[in-house]
């Protein structure tokens, strides 16, 4: 069926070969966070036992190497997204510390009332929330791109959301729920085609298909490392120079300063200038890790493999009657959200786990999705490339078992 | 019965289980079992907030006795529901105020009751014990 | 000496027998940030290997027992540092974020155009920063509390500061540069004297003495875990629980919102109101590894080994004519800010690094400390717990290599 | 002399030098004969931003020749300039474009040169190289 080393790579991550009730566990909880491979967790333990130092502002031989690692690392994720500089490259505290500081600096320099702002239905809170918060500020107000019934953004009625009061657009590349993959190349387009900027939040995008922000185009990219099997606490914000250098700093503190007097503060140059105090310089170095092990994998190869579990998934799961899929477009991450006729999700995610699945249950922080699907939660399953066909297998015996508990 | 005896009934008969699936079950027949909250009840004024099963909690007193009512969309947690309702209706506002819920533990129900699992189950432990203190500083004017 | 267990504490350290330039490094650059104990190391690499999983959203095994471990580190920096209640414990990105966080929320709740924040000279630039940028948002100014030339904040003229335009002081609790632990009680109260709440700023504060939150009566302490020997990318915030309860949240995303819609957003109960997104819940429990670690050698006994330091350094840098030291209270950590005469701090600090002596040069993130003292830069060796009596002595030959060199 | 030619002629100079001790020496030396900037230029408009030492440099052509000068507060840091100086100066702005300065690796000062190294030095090459692009332009105009 392929010639993916999947053996080889699931021996890369040490947590796959826990026990739970007496099971090993199928981690089917890639979208909520992803498990490390055993390169990046060595980083870090080496860095926490030899290396540990203060970076950019002591001068003595630990903080030097230490200095080197961190910048090293910000090229790293640069070739990753294919960046055209370093210094578009900030190191935040995740996805949500991204697009908040975009939300942040881009309204209190941009937005002013009236202005509107387009979103789409299937955002991740941490894409609503953080506009939502610029807009109360700025009295501006949200324009909402529709999702269809499989699932899709509604791209006729997002050409038509356009004003001349529109000042940004900020959409998911992958949708967390849906598993869609939108057609950002495109929606990229469509923004620029009317002179807007757009951030693309590509927190389930990154860790399953080469993305180049230089080619897509987009204005922003914000995604998360503990997502991308690395670290929790660090994150990245890709912007185009241009932006970067327009907007006002979020936080202030140390290492973002030029010259700071009571009377006047002048701010450092890119990417400095975005990143206040002592910023996550370990995590960093973790999350460089890990897209150097993905890299060595090759993103192809993981998306070709990820394709061929979803297709294997697809078949599967449809072949459980009683099961509703909410998310069927064509264009689909190997993310499953469900429900099983008459039962609730929560029910069936406690049963499951007690057969060693891990998957999630709830409204997956995108209630305004599920009020689009009239719905209260669903059951998700997130696959990634370290997971298995058994472990689809797993998943559907678990659901059966959930039917007949329940039935 | 008081309080105590009624969980080491429950503590008791939970013994008797088998392993998960057995008690799971149990709380199963228990969420069906519960008499449905009026409907008058099931709206958002009632609602225990937590992310993902939604409960449903009325509490009445009456000769100085607390009875409670609930519902959820999820079975497990209504089953839960069933044996919290069972351990504290029927009691006065100042022994449900004293009691203590040691069986949630015993009968391995713990990791339902984390303080920031989001089944509301925890919130709705909290909202028992406000109706009784609400209860209890009417019965004192 | 001492009965303190100088060697078996040092061997809790890994790093601290790395051989730098064929010498074993003398760390002397804890101002800047901690090395890391082995329990926090194997903490840390046991979550990567065996036990991470998404927090509170996810309804597995894994998950719940990461969320317990989560939950647990806030009760363990709760009772480290004696707050009344676990919900008033806020994990950040670090003392920065703490900050920033307070500076906005406080500022766009509570300050208007002519309202005045009191601050020090002596504070680093991430707190001064933050309440620069609120004031320019907000149309609010800055008064400064002068420092006397040993080094100490003017209590007098900090008295003659407040007027009935205070709305917030600043003040940080121990002096990064000077060393200077302040009288922060008396200064809190005060600050309370005159019906205005304080934040202290404990980043250098909390891994050097115990603290007790409740009883300093402070409304907001500050501090970053990769200063007290935690992992980077964390930190606290913690708050008197009306003010948190007041305040409106910072960031938006997950986990701090109650309902989403796009028309309106409720906002989740304390501390997740102000946890927007995935926290960097590994960093927070590798933290709380490190408190306990601490605990368990207890804080007064490292207070007292570090005072003996402190004393010991100020005799033997006392004794080399040609160094002016500056910060010469007689309340003052184990930090030692000082120039060597007519010898630029950078070039003494190169020099040093060659002996294996790691040191901080520079104006340490606190420029208007340095234009009190008319001075550009200073060398600052910062000792801790794991540093010894030897060392010091390493610093100080050292020293008189440089003179000897420049001489 | 070729730009390359005295970094050659600077690699074989380091390369008779014994530790560290006896490089930063001989930095010091050349820092102390660096002939002081004017003290027209010693301000802040001619200041090279970077967070410890400070470095002031001017630059000026004549007859199509860049002839820089600099000074530092750190007499390490002057001593490097000291040798950007001798390589750079006394050079058309093409060749001083066009340069590889892979010497500074070689002597073992690339810990000085990273590129967040709070002492200017990169900062003082690319601030070089920049009079260097303004005066080509100026030529070409
Ligand atoms: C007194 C003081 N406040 C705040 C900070 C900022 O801490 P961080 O950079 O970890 O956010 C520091 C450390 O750099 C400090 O010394
Ligand atoms: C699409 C999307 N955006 C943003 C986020 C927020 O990421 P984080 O919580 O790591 O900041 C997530 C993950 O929760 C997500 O799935």
């Amino acid at each position: 069926m392929t010639d993916f080393p999947i053996l080889k790579i699931r021996s890369d991550f040490p947590i796959l070969s826990q026990m739970v009730y007496g099971k090993p566990v199928a981690y089917l909880d890639n979208g909520a966070t992803t498990q490390k491979p055993i390169r990046m967790i060595e980083a870090i333990d080496k860095i926490h036992r030899e290396q540990n130092a203060s970076i950019h502002r002591s001068v003595n031989f630990l903080s030097d190497k230490m200095t080197s690692l961190y910048e090293e690392a910000r090229t790293t994720v640069q070739n990753f997204i294919g960046a055209p500089k370093t210094s578009q490259i900030i190191f935040t505290s995740g996805a949500t510390g991204s697009i908040n500081l975009v939300a942040f600096s881009f309204g209190e320099s941009i937005l002013k009332a009236g202005d509107e702002i387009i979103l789409s239905t299937m955002e991740h809170h941490s894409n609503i929330v953080p506009w939502q918060m610029a807009c109360e500020r700025k009295g501006a107000s949200l324009k909402i791109i529709p999702v269809t019934d499989i699932g899709e953004l509604d791209i006729e009625a997002y050409k038509n959301l356009f004003s001349d009061r529109t000042r940004i657009v900020a959409v998911t590349h992958v949708s967390n729920v849906l598993g869609t993959i939108n057609p950002v190349k495109e929606i990229v387009q469509i923004a620029h085609s009317h002179g807007v900027p757009i951030l693309l939040d590509g927190a389930q995008a990154v860790q399953h298909e080469p993305v180049n922000v230089a080619d897509l185009d987009c204005d922003f990219y914000a995604f998360s490392g503990h997502k991308i099997y690395g670290p929790t606490g660090i994150g990245v914000l890709y912007g185009k120079e241009e932006w970067l250098e327009r907007l006002p700093p979020y936080q202030g503190g140390g290492d973002m300063i030029d010259q700071v007097t009571f009377e006047k503060t002048t701010y450092n140059v890119l990417p400095f200038k975005f990143e206040a105090g002592t910023t996550n310089f370990i995590g960093a170095i973790g999350m460089a890790e890990s897209m150097n092990y993905l890299s060595s994998i090759g993103l192809e190869n993981i998306q070709r493999y990820e394709q061929q579990l979803r297709d294997y998934a697809i078949q599967k799961l449809g072949a459980i009657p009683q099961l509703r899929m909410y998310g069927t477009s064509e264009h689909k991450a190997a993310v499953f959200s469900f429900i099983l006729n008459n039962v609730h999700p929560y029910d069936t995610g406690l049963i499951i786990d007690k057969y060693g699945v891990a998957v999630r249950t709830g409204t997956h922080c995108a209630m305004p999705l599920m009020q689009r699907f009239g719905i209260h939660g669903t059951v998700r399953a997130s696959f990634c490339f370290y997971n298995t066909m058994e472990e689809v297998d797993r998943l559907c015996d678990a659901l059966n078992a959930v039917l007949d508990l329940m039935g | 019965m008081l309080i105590s005896d009624i969980q080491k009934e429950i503590i008791e008969e939970f013994a008797g289980l088998g392993e998960w699936m057995e008690r799971y079950n149990y709380l199963i027949d228990l969420g069906k079992n519960l008499p449905m909250i009026d409907q008058a009840f099931r709206n958002d004024d009632y609602l225990i907030r937590g992310c993902q099963s939604r409960v449903w909690l009325n509490a009445e007193l009456r000769d100085g006795i607390v009875y409670f009512t609930a519902d959820s969309d999820a079975i497990i947690t209504k089953g839960i529901a069933a044996l919290m309702i069972r351990v504290f209706t029927g009691h006065t506002p100042a022994e449900i105020i004293a009691a203590d819920l040691g069986f949630i533990d015993e009968i391995g129900l713990k990791e339902h009751l984390s303080p920031t699992r989001s089944n509301g189950m925890v919130s709705m432990i909290n909202q028992m014990r406000y109706y009784a203190m609400a209860y209890q500083a009417k019965q004192q004017k």
